[in-house]
């Protein structure tokens, strides 16, 4: 694989991971706890498909066949998305959608920082926009960890499986592979177990602050950044795609 | 008519707004309490035939734009349950009559979204509908539901926009996304009709809601406005209004249309509408499912005032 | 509309009642309350399956246009569905899929007894042919409203809701419209209104056996007849589709 | 050895059947429990990653054949469990320590189902290992099982055909749908291998099971004979067997092959695989939601009895 191909891998990553936790989120809309929850998780989704298109439209740029934002999000089967395993997870309960949240955004903001420092001006374009709408997310995904964790017996209990369950999804978040490898030697983007600590200590504090025990380092899930997901990806991808795929060449 | 309902009327007729904290008639807070509320009511249940479509959406920017529409509508919601705050009810309690079935919204959110063209209709007509409804609104006498109008109208006309957007998409594009367009055009056109309540000859309360300017024009008035406007829009999208009696009257300078089938709308205002129950459902569900995590917010709240009271101390 | 489209639309009312209602129980394999239903809820999926392709097959043969049955089956959107709503209701707890399937199977069963008549002979012999499978549908739907109705204080109150969901949804099945007149003119099927007492007979015997009340006459959902759906059958088709649309021109 | 244990030994010698009702050794009783209760629980957890994709099966036929199989599954795992309760424990106290994660189930169930043509390789592949350590099991020594094996082994290598002709249509079809066999065989090879479980050397009871013919072959017989049965059909279809190692060696007549990674066997025993936890929480969820059935049918039939016996009276 050569930098340029490794290089479209890598975007795939970075908008892959926006667009699944952005449908994932989306799924809340009207059906969230409060009114004011659905706002709050409509903009979230709302900033992270922004960034799908910032991505996906820049590795349609860098792979050169003609593929924009929109047909690599819509003409894709599950095999070829590189999203991680972490947001692909049914949103069950509040307490497990936040939960994936504060994981995914403590790191997503880790990720970001990084890359603002890419040597590819357009890399650090993206991120640094979105850096910013990230900073509000994990604000947001922190504070309720907090709340919830914090709060009632029944919250207390809700988190603590939350933060649990998902535990697993977490090491994937920091293995490099000869992709990551290919990005760190061009200076394109950040080593992700270079992150590992940071994310650890914000993580850390945050339960103990929610009175939450952090489960301990054990066996992480992996695949999603090579297209190996979990059996809940195909059926995103079967609504996501459904109008796409039955009206081929159609304009929306 | 006491002093203070001369005085109150006087004010009204003066175009003063009236402000939460002043006197007013019991049967006018009443009244505004109902008419907001169901407002608000239709704006959260307006969340779900459009949410239907957001994880199917055909493109992201699309994704995007209803996204954002429904996520309004939570805001105007909002909005306008703050509004009917200021009438001394809560918003628990709205909710409650909302969720026990003895509130009222707007009827079209009891029909189902079947193509990705109700979208537009939705947009296009059901909005569209509702801005002509409201933008007399934003005159009204009382100073909260006015300013509440004046926000939602700017964005329901943007949202109508976007509604016609997709409408001429599908109209200009291939034959199944045409007659997509005209179908949604076929089912939405009357339940739009209807939105503006029964014809002004059986129009209950009517008189004195416009004598306290918390109603504007007439339902037929309003009506004959919007297929005035909508006609014109039908025919540049190239779509046949489901109407055979619809006919431009040179004499009286508007459009002459059939009559509306008013047993459906009570059918679907008494319940029986397709999907009444499922959206009842859907929104009890929500709120039931969020109870344990506003009362862990209210407590960890109640939790974190008493530590830095314990500090102060 | 000629008689050939009327009898096409009507092969598809057919076909789409037996292909939505086999999905439906086919979501039900693995996860049923007993293996014993497992086997026995795929049993009825699989006889459905069986004569969705039968039906489907010769609507395609009688269009002329070259679809056969999985063409019908896999490339029409909602709109053009014929099924009735009944049939796309999800399946809810065990009580409401048996409610689903006793109201279906009482009149499946009467309405294949009059296509047993029908002048054309494919359609009298599939009827034969599908009216022994749906007897025994119907014996053992039946005997489990009873089982539920009469069993334990929460099977009875899980089963009266279920046949109170369900009951807005039994009126379209008697209702006759322009297709199925021209189809009784014609000797081609039976008259639907004609089904409506046996029917109620067979069900208010059931109910009142169960220890049930059925539910006053009132107002009917209609329109799967002639495509006009309920939210449900969208996502039934997102999934049932998802290959046949990901990839145009395969064969499977 | 105690007489008793001698005549037991002896007629197994003799290829004599044992019937649930005659003596035999506790631990013989014990192990074929264990034995014949994890592959009763292989069946109802195998319907899971298979199950996944009959809603989305691409045609009418494939989705019959394929509902069809899951449903064989399900009639294995009762001829498995009825077998297994001739022993003396019941289909509930099984289940239970199923669904207390107790009790262990065939591994490779813990892979997830990605593609269609997963159903394809499991058919084979999965199907095909299953086969291969089923067979000799029609001679086991004790009779129910030996004859529940028969019964599986005709429908398991129905299963097997059918399996490896969705891989033959999808290695014969286009380029994507060859890519999807290719990832397929590439993904379930070494998790296939994995079934035959740990080399000889590591097996433990594996003597004593032998001598008590309730197993037949070693495992790593039965995992070459997999492999030389199973590459010339990988070459049919044009598919690689991911194995670089993997070539013909004459002097043997068998094919060698690479070393199998047991620590990620030992991983997925130990509950780390990918789909351990979603496979127990669904069939945990499947239980629990079905009790008030199941218990509401033994309501009924009690009353059946009772007002048959009160008419007899």
């Amino acid at each position: 694989m050569n930098e340029q191909e490794a290089l479209f891998e890598y975007l795939l990553r970075l908008g892959d991971n926006a667009l699944i936790l952005g449908h994932r989120l989306s799924e809340w809309c009207g059906h969230s706890p409060a009114l004011e929850e659905d706002l709050a998780l409509s903009n979230v989704a709302l900033d992270l498909i922004g960034q799908t298109q910032l991505w996906l439209n820049l590795a349609g740029e860098i792979e050169g066949k003609g593929r924009d934002a929109d047909k690599l999000a819509y003409l894709r089967d599950a095999r070829d998305f590189r999203n991680l395993l972490l947001v692909e997870q049914p949103n069950g309960d509040f307490a497990m959608t936040m939960a994936r949240q504060f994981y995914f955004d403590a790191w997503h903001y880790l990720q970001l920082q990084g890359l603002t420092g890419s040597k590819e001006s357009r890399i650090a374009e993206i991120a640094a926009k979105s850096l910013k709408e990230v900073a509000y997310h994990l604000e947001r995904s922190r504070d309720w960890v907090l709340r919830l964790g914090d709060g009632t017996e029944e919250s207390h209990r809700r988190m603590q499986a939350a933060i649990d369950d998902l535990w697993m999804y977490t090491g994937e978040l920091f293995e490099a592979d000869e992709i990551d490898r290919t990005m760190i030697q061009a200076g394109l983007g950040p080593d992700p177990s270079a992150l590992q600590e940071s994310w650890l200590d914000l993580v850390r504090a945050t339960a103990e602050e929610a009175t939450l025990a952090l489960p301990q380092p054990g066996w992480a899930q992996r695949g999603g950044k090579r297209g190996i997901h979990t059996e809940h990806l195909g059926y995103i991808l079967a609504d996501l795609q459904f109008l796409q795929r039955a009206y081929p060449n159609a304009v929306w | 008519m006491s002093p203070e309902e001369r005085a109150f009327q006087e004010r009204i007729d003066a175009d003063i707004k009236i402000e939460p904290k002043e006197w007013m008639p019991e049967a006018y807070r009443k009244t505004l309490i109902r008419q907001i509320s169901q407002h608000a009511h239709s704006e959260i249940i307006g969340m779900q035939p459009e949410g239907n479509w957001i994880t199917r959406a055909p493109t992201l920017e699309r994704k995007a734009i209803l996204l954002a529409k429904v996520q309004d509508e939570a805001g105007h919601g909002l909005y306008l349950y703050c509004a009917a705050e200021t009438l001394g009810v809560s918003r628990d309690e709205l909710m409650e009559q909302l969720n026990s079935g003895k509130a009222k919204y707007s009827s079209i959110f009891n029909y189902p979204t079947l193509t990705w063209a109700d979208i537009g209709a939705i947009g296009w007509l059901v909005d569209g509908a509702a801005i002509m409804n409201q933008v007399p609104l934003q005159r009204c006498s009382y100073g909260p539901y006015s300013r509440a109008m004046i926000r939602i109208c700017k964005e329901e006309s943007f949202h109508q926009r976007q509604g016609y957007d997709i409408m001429m998409k599908l109209a200009r594009g291939t034959p199944e996304q045409k007659q997509m367009a005209q179908d949604a055009l076929n089912r939405w056109w009357w339940p739009s009709l209807m939105m503006f309540g029964p014809s002004d000859a059986d129009s209950v309360h009517s008189a004195q809601s416009m004598k306290w300017k918390i109603k504007i024009n007439s339902n037929d008035e309003l009506r004959q406005k919007f297929v005035d406007q909508t006609v014109p829009q039908a025919e540049y999208l190239g779509l046949t209004v489901p109407d055979p009696d619809l006919r431009w009257n040179a004499e009286r300078g508007h459009y002459d249309f059939g009559a509306v089938d008013w047993e459906e709308f009570y059918q679907v205002i008494a319940g029986n509408g397709p999907c009444n129950r499922q959206r009842l459902r859907t929104r009890v569900k929500a709120y039931e499912e969020g109870r344990w995590v506003r009362e862990a917010a209210e407590a960890y709240a109640a939790k974190k005032a008493a530590r830095a009271q314990a500090k102060a101390a």
